[in-house]
């Protein structure tokens, strides 16, 4: 079997990253789009684009009916559902084998297996995986969830039994704050995944996060690609990934990699996907503990890719055609380091608030060991439907100062303009002495907040350069020709 | 063609600058620093030359410098500055959907108060107050799409500050 | 010792990327440029940039006296010379001691040595390395030239003694042939080295290109670091080159990483040089000739990056402020394939005519695994003046086909209009069958010329995209605001 | 506004296309093909919609679309084609310094004689007689700089066609 034409059922850069493999392989692409994305970069380089909707996620990327359907018209024979949107909604893997269409991803009933924490945490313990104490009570009134705090031990956190990257999650540390955040979890969850259902764990203090790329094959073949430590989060979103991580000895390297095929092998795993664990402590006493399975490729799997010098989307394609992994477990190796940062379209002042307009500026960074995965081009208007993600940052170098170093350089020479972006927050961590040292956990970025917010005063040549710039010669003419929206509405037709 | 003088404010500061003929700008009446543009977006700057890249839309201008940004507003000679007084109304800082509306027209409000929640980019955002007040109007209601700027909520603050955060 | 500030005495793609990884090191920059640069990508990306003269290169890269008193008034410690112009110039190297410049590249006698092809065939001969029959005679009237043709036997190539890249290098087959090459690369060497000096060289019929990367320190330290196959060449100019060489068995591959070694060690090598060597024949029976030394970074040196994941500027900077190799011979490791695509304004139907004018449209594609090193965009003017060179196009993936793959991709989203270039060129050769088989010999685009020049009929599409553009909408606003050249008079100023 | 009508030459043919007000090109009375701006200097074309980026230049056209580049001349209606005839000059096709001048005027050339020597961008491009004739005319000398496209060398050839190529 091999894949002809491929429908990407999402947006942004990780629908154009898995657009630009298919077209090296020359597989044709079909993008989908909603009103917002009508003239977006993923939808030009596509084969085809059909439109699934009106901007609301609900009901254009997340309409399971209408994806099918573009699917059905536009003549794929397969679809890779990125992260996020319906990558791990097994109703939609189901949907996708009923219509005859390769899912490029995990079969359903294992993405339904991990997608329940619950489900998830049984089969891991039962596989020897150390699991974080937890549960989800039956009774998932506010009650019922306050006494499962308590039986959890506080501080506990509470979080979308369906979802997954940090919506719908609150920490609570008491009793007397957990209505509120319980209310806010299940009204997130509920409109974020659709099942508002919660569990209740014990929050381990200042963990890492360490999560290992696995990846399986029909034919009975697993092996990991190493870990990631995604400790700097904030609002419990990743902000910054790498690999490998500064707290791993190579004793324990190998553990928590064969930890994590053991869970993959466990959940009968096929093609790519991610075991979270929670690093506590450090050096030879460091334990870690499962977290959860992501059954889809990751936002930050350029890191994996940069240090194991692996194409994952590549290998995707081979897998869910049917092929043998290309790798075996001994071939695989884990050379230099890699750094990515997002960069966000936010407002790290103002609670780290969502921004949306226009790129009025938006020129990326070039040099060796840099990787910029993006979605969006100068002149684009960043819409406020979707996750607030710009681009990714990905840079590789021999050492870890040295790849922080290039990160550094790289952000000094991303200048985006027209909306609030965390670019300047991203260079104040990666300054920071302690994420120099390598010394992490999730809650960095609110342990340093005060230091990370604080902001230069205004250099004189940024006054003169203000000065300099009027609005009539200032920014690039295309935001002028890009803005003149009607031959977008063109676009729309191809998809037939 | 004479120099061209106009204000800029960052934050709570006016900067007086003056542009003139051969580009040079001087700030606050300080020596002339030399200007550049270098291609379309892209400004070397001062004595060092230091490269800058700067856009504007309207009065609102952004230089990215050496990874830091800074915005300015040029200020309007014949307008005064309207400061947040103590009547200032409450907006979303973006378009977003009204989730919920706990905020009730001459209700008596506590600083930390939840008066209206929003959700933007599929996350929650409390619009709350920021010190105790009384509720004067309520503009908008549950399920409302509502636009950057336009008040939500108009309070009698007993400080004058608005504060919007996420929890 | 460590370096402040370095002078980058080039211009294009080399200087912009040692600029770039000085700026990763908190090195300040200084960039040279002649009339014809004053706007161009390196100056503008430079902390610093002062004018070495008028356009012509005699004048200004050239010139001795302009590049150091260019380091002289800007505070320079220290000077990289980049690739061509004066990098292979000992007396460059030694004006720059003089100076009390750190020079970045092996010292200035070595650079004596192995600049005189006689010398360093002399050399190797002694150190065991295996060399190409041939000889500079001393009689160097075309008399001379012929008869030292034919004591070495036709066919011969004449090349500049002092050379390298091409200049000056002519294939003579037969006596009748020998008058006007021999007076036709007199006159290029004269003018690309100031030097006319020929040598007569054995041809090797269907030889491979295959050079191996060395560095070595100012503390005993040599290593090799594997081989680039670059047998791809128009008009003895590298145009493709990639690692590893699909020729070389594993245990040829150890040999002639030692012969390398060997040779650099007797040249009393340091800092960053390339072996340069014929390979005859395949497999088992190949046999391999010292061709040269190149003692400066190689055009395509990112191909080697790519392979073992190091940075060979870095490492440049590294032991010319005196420190040691960062790595061991048994650290370093040859991992996936890499390939190098040089993007020429050339016309491939007008014999690889150099094309001079203004880049109308310049847009780089992007993708996992691409990296792409230019030192120009969009509306800048190509000067007749240097190298056609435009950009260099990297891939790197797991096997040669993804590979060359990835790279037609990425051609193929790589639109560059204005002038020609040798884009479309490069696709066909990447997909040439001979090319796909790694039967490669430095003969390989005279062999298959007509194929590779076959040009496609014009399809309807391009006729009407052509149609649909015109004069004033068509092209990005750019280039008119970048023609507005007044401003750019103002940039000389900053040198001072 | 009406269609727009207009003649382009790609080598020696010529299309005639139709750009109907929906932007739509017809080529010689085919059917119309879709055509629509993505982007400065980007387009998608015909009935799949197929990627393709152009650029103008007076009455040029150039056409990037799969990796291939297609050129075309806008002919203008009024002015009848220039063929290359028999007393076609020789120019430079870029910038170019002369390095040595072979051609006398009125001496007898055979094809593939080289009558002027150029120096550009560091390499040698010999202009040499594509056919045997007679020097008409030489505007050059050694060591001049000269622009492309201005005559260096006319001759009355035998055969119609010029030739510059690089040995």
């Amino acid at each position: 079997m091999s894949l002809r034409r491929v429908l990407v059922a999402n947006r942004g850069e990780i629908a154009l990253r898995i657009i630009r493999a298919c077209r090296e392989r020359r597989i044709d692409t079909v993008a989908i789009f909603s009103d917002a994305d009508a003239a977006a970069e993923h939808v030009l380089a596509a084969d085809t684009a059909v439109r699934v909707g009106p901007a609301p996620p609900a009901e254009s990327y997340l309409s399971i009916a209408n994806v099918i359907e573009a699917a059905r018209s536009s003549g794929a024979d397969a679809v890779h559902p990125g992260y996020g949107f319906l990558s791990e909604n097994p109703q939609f893997a189901r949907a996708c084998e009923a219509a005859g269409l390769t899912f490029i991803g995990p079969p359903a009933d294992v993405i339904e297996k991990m997608g329940s924490k619950i489900g998830a945490r049984t089969l891991m313990a039962a596989a020897g995986v150390p699991i974080v104490p937890g549960l989800t009570p039956g009774d998932q009134t506010d009650a019922g969830l306050v006494a499962a705090a308590a039986a959890v031990g506080y501080p506990v956190l509470v979080k979308a039994s369906a979802g997954g990257g940090g919506k719908g999650m609150r920490v609570v540390r008491d009793a007397a704050g957990a209505g509120e955040a319980i209310a806010a979890a299940r009204r997130e969850a509920l409109s974020a995944f659709g099942d508002g259902t919660l569990y209740v764990e014990r929050l381990i203090e200042r963990p890492r996060h360490v999560e290992v790329q696995v990846f399986g094959d029909n034919h009975g073949h697993v092996v990991h690609l190493f870990e990631r430590e995604c400790s700097i989060q904030r609002r419990h979103q990743k902000v910054i990934e790498e690999s490998p991580s500064p707290a791993l000895t190579p004793a324990l390297r190998e553990a928590i990699g064969e930890a994590a095929v053991a869970a993959a092998r466990a959940a009968g795993y096929r093609n790519a996907g991610t075991i979270e664990f929670l690093l506590h402590g450090a050096g030879e006493d460091a334990a870690f503990y499962f977290l959860e399975m992501n059954t889809r490729l990751q936002v930050e799997h350029p890191v994996t890719e940069a240090v194991t010098g692996v194409d994952l989307v590549h290998a995707q394609l081979t897998v869910a055609a049917g092929g043998a992994l290309p790798w075996t477990q001994d071939q695989l190796t884990q050379r230099g380091h890699a750094i990515e940062l997002r960069v966000y379209a936010e407002d790290p002042r103002a609670g780290f608030l969502p921004q949306a307009g226009t790129l009025l500026l938006y020129r990326e960074p070039q040099a060796p060991g840099v990787r910029v995965d993006a979605g969006i081009r100068e002149g684009d208007a960043v819409p406020v439907h979707y996750d607030p993600l710009l681009a990714k940052l990905i840079v590789q170098a021999e050492t870890r100062t040295a790849a922080i170093d290039r990160a550094a350089a790289a952000l000094r020479a991303f200048p985006v303009l027209g909306i609030a972006t965390n670019i300047p927050f991203l260079l104040r961590v990666l300054d920071h002495p302690a994420f120099r040292a390598g010394d992490l956990h999730t809650g960095f970025i609110d342990e340093h907040l005060d230091a990370l917010l604080d902001e230069p005063a205004v250099p004189d040549e940024a006054v003169a350069a203000a000065a300099a710039t009027n609005a009539a010669a200032a920014g690039p003419a295309a935001v002028e020709a890009r803005g003149a929206a009607d031959p977008w509405s063109d676009l729309r037709r191809w998809g037939r | 063609m004479s120099a061209r003088a106009l204000v800029l404010r960052a934050g709570d500061r006016d900067y007086r600058a003056t542009v003139a003929d051969d580009g040079a700008v001087s700030i606050d009446g300080g020596p002339p620093m030399p200007a550049a543009r270098a291609a379309a977006g892209e400004i070397r700057i001062g004595p060092q030359g230091r490269r800058a890249w700067t856009a504007a839309s309207g009065a609102n201008r952004w230089v990215f410098l050496d990874g830091h940004v800074f915005t300015f507003e040029v200020q309007d000679a014949r307008r005064r500055r309207t400061t947040a007084g103590a009547h200032a109304p409450l907006a979303s800082p973006m378009p977003a959907t009204v989730v919920r509306v706990d905020a009730v027209t001459g209700a008596r409000v506590r600083k930390g108060d939840t008066l209206v929640i929003l959700e933007a980019m599929k996350m929650e955002l409390p619009i709350r107050a920021a010190a105790d007040g009384v509720v004067r109007a309520v503009h908008c209601s549950s399920g409302e799409l509502v636009k950057p700027g336009i008040p939500l909520v108009e309070m009698d603050l007993e400080t004058a500050r608005a504060e919007t955060d996420i929890p």
